[in-house]
């Protein structure tokens, strides 16, 4: 059980950092996503199925939307292709 | 720190840091959505510091059920109150956003440098007086320098 | 635990380590998505597998709850993307 | 400069933190407050879910406050994004935002998905006393459901925000009058009502499903007004 406790915090620490330091806009919202995904896990692994159950329904739903509205109307939706990521085009 | 290898530790060290990350990027990052950001992170680690003061080794969640009548449950009341915060901390996101869209559309950028030289400029302005950190009249050349140099 | 959960839980664990790469160095927007909706599905799993190790029928809800939302989120972050290709060529916003 | 001194301060914080963490009983938590709620909460309030009986019995003061502070932030969300459009008419008024229909694969899917959510909401709403769940995950279910065809369709489909605000008020108002009627009867606030009826049942805990009832629907309207609120453009309407 504590190899799998390991393994969710590694995941959520790295989806945590990749919030700060990837580049792009999109990335970051994504790996928020990521932050309560594992979250939830945590919730669930220390017996507390309602919190986890609200962080699911907050975390991967609702939290994902107002964050993708925010992303379109900010003017932050424009996919990069692979050549402007070689050339390390930064959204900050 | 006998004992970190435990499930408790680990979880203590992971809600800390996830607290600590949140923290940095709130002091450092320059972009206001970034900053957003953040604050979620911020707010999930406090919450998982507050749903861990209530934890139980050998606990069992806390709902009645048909065989459960003798175990250790764990505590009611610190979930009850992160409940009601991450409900609360969705609101908050919310918020924070709408006023997000009306800095983009009244200053046009996300940067806070940007945004802090157009916020005296406008000052100094409506006061009548000459920008900080210039010694003559303002002027718009002079500012964008001044901005490249910091 | 028993042989067989052990197994489980390590294969799940090792899949999920693999889509944290892909989300953390995925070279573009639409990796990242795709790994985060792997996730997502590796996650409802967890959770499923939790319920058996824990011998409670709670933990169902939750992950009935995730995978339905999980979904939705995958769907409002695509149609982020998907937008690109009705107006980028009205205007280019800075940013 | 800033990077540098933010991380000395932060350092410092860590070290606090880790020093903190380590006085504390890891895994052996001393409940005061938590042992006397888990051993009278079967008697008192007649919930399975003690985490209910916490929320809405013992602290169903709290929730209001909760409800109330959603509403003010919904609220906010309107008039900070109305008041924009005011600005908008003198200025260029080109539509920013694309109005088009998703893809075929978005549409369809949430066309089959939005039953389901419906359900599922409903589900852990009235069965928030018995299960994990409840009025405020619930709640986000609907308003998720209900916002996902909008933001899916644009154009073709709307919802009323009169009959929003209308389902919100209504909901917060019983939510207080419950509450107020356990003080006619001679008790406290939001004491629960109507009997225990029998442990672990649907129809149990007395009032308890109508509060949560209510706080469902008022967390869904107003999550969902909120939502809208932030979709559409500012182009009154």
């Amino acid at each position: 059980m504590i190899w799998v406790v390991a393994v969710v915090v590694f995941i959520m620490l790295a989806a945590a950092l990749a919030v700060l330091f990837l580049p792009n806009m999109i990335a970051a919202v994504v790996a928020s996503a990521v932050v309560s995904l594992s979250l939830t896990v945590i919730f669930a692994i220390v017996k507390a199925p309602d919190v986890a159950m609200t962080e699911a329904a907050i975390g991967a739903g609702l939290s994902s939307l107002i964050l993708a509205i925010g992303l379109k109307r900010l003017g932050y939706w424009k996919t990069d292709s692979i050549d402007k990521v070689k050339a390390g085009e930064r959204h900050d | 720190m006998n004992s970190f290898f435990t499930i408790e530790g680990i979880l203590y060290f992971g809600a800390i840091s996830l607290s600590i990350i949140g923290l940095f990027g709130l002091l450092v990052s320059k972009n206001l959505f970034r900053m957003l950001l953040s604050l979620v992170l911020f707010e999930a680690g406090a919450n998982l510091v507050l749903v861990l003061s209530g934890f139980i080794r050998n606990g069992i969640a806390p709902i009645f059920l048909d065989g459960n009548s003798g175990a250790v449950m764990n505590d009611p009341v610190p979930q009850a109150l992160v409940l009601t915060a991450i409900v609360i901390g969705v609101g908050v996101q919310a918020l924070a956003l709408s006023l997000i869209f009306r800095v983009k559309k009244h200053y046009g950028s996300m940067d806070m440098r940007t945004i802090r030289s157009k916020l005296e400029r406008e000052i100094a302005t409506q006061a009548g007086v000459t920008p900080p950190g210039s010694n003559e009249a303002p002027a718009p050349v002079k500012l964008v320098k001044g901005e490249a140099h910091e | 635990m028993t042989f067989i959960e052990i197994i489980a839980m390590l294969l799940i664990g090792m899949s999920a380590l693999i889509g944290l790469y892909r989300l953390i160095f995925g070279p573009t927007n639409p990796d990242r998505i795709v790994a985060t909706d792997a996730l997502n599905l590796i996650a409802s799993v967890v959770l499923v597998l939790l319920a058996l190790f824990f011998d409670s029928v709670l933990y169902l809800d939750v992950a009935l709850v995730y995978a339905v939302l999980s979904f939705v989120g995958m769907i409002a972050l695509a149609r982020v993307i998907e937008s690109k290709a009705d107006d980028s060529s009205k205007e280019q916003e800075e940013s | 400069m800033t990077k540098y001194s933010a991380l000395l301060f932060i350092s410092g914080l860590v070290f606090l933190l880790m020093v903190i963490t380590g006085l504390l009983p890891m895994g052996h938590t001393p409940m005061l407050v938590g042992n006397a709620i888990l051993e009278g909460a079967k008697d008192q309030v007649g919930a399975a879910n003690v985490v209910t009986s916490v929320v809405l019995g013992y602290r169903g003061l709290d929730t209001l406050g909760e409800l109330s502070i959603l509403f003010a932030a919904a609220s906010v969300v309107g008039l900070v994004l109305t008041k924009s459009s005011f600005n908008k008419h003198a200025s260029n008024n080109d539509d920013k935002h694309d109005h088009h229909d998703s893809g075929f694969v978005a549409v369809n899917a949430i066309d089959l998905i939005f039953p389901l959510l419906l359900v599922v909401g409903m589900y852990i709403i009235t069965h928030g006393h018995l299960t994990p769940g409840g009025g405020f995950q619930g709640g986000v279910v609907l308003a998720v459901a209900f916002s996902m065809l909008v933001i899916v369709r644009p154009r073709r489909v709307s919802i009323n925000h009169g009959m929003v605000s209308i389902i919100e008020s209504f909901a917060g108002v019983s939510f207080i009058v419950i509450g107020v009627v356990a003080l006619f009867k001679g008790q406290s606030f939001l004491q629960p009502l109507l009997g225990h009826g029998e442990f672990a049942s649907l129809w149990s805990a007395g009032t308890l499903p109508l509060l949560y009832l209510a706080v469902g629907l008022k967390v869904g309207a107003e999550l969902a007004g909120l939502l809208l609120a932030l979709n559409t453009d500012e182009v009154a309407s």
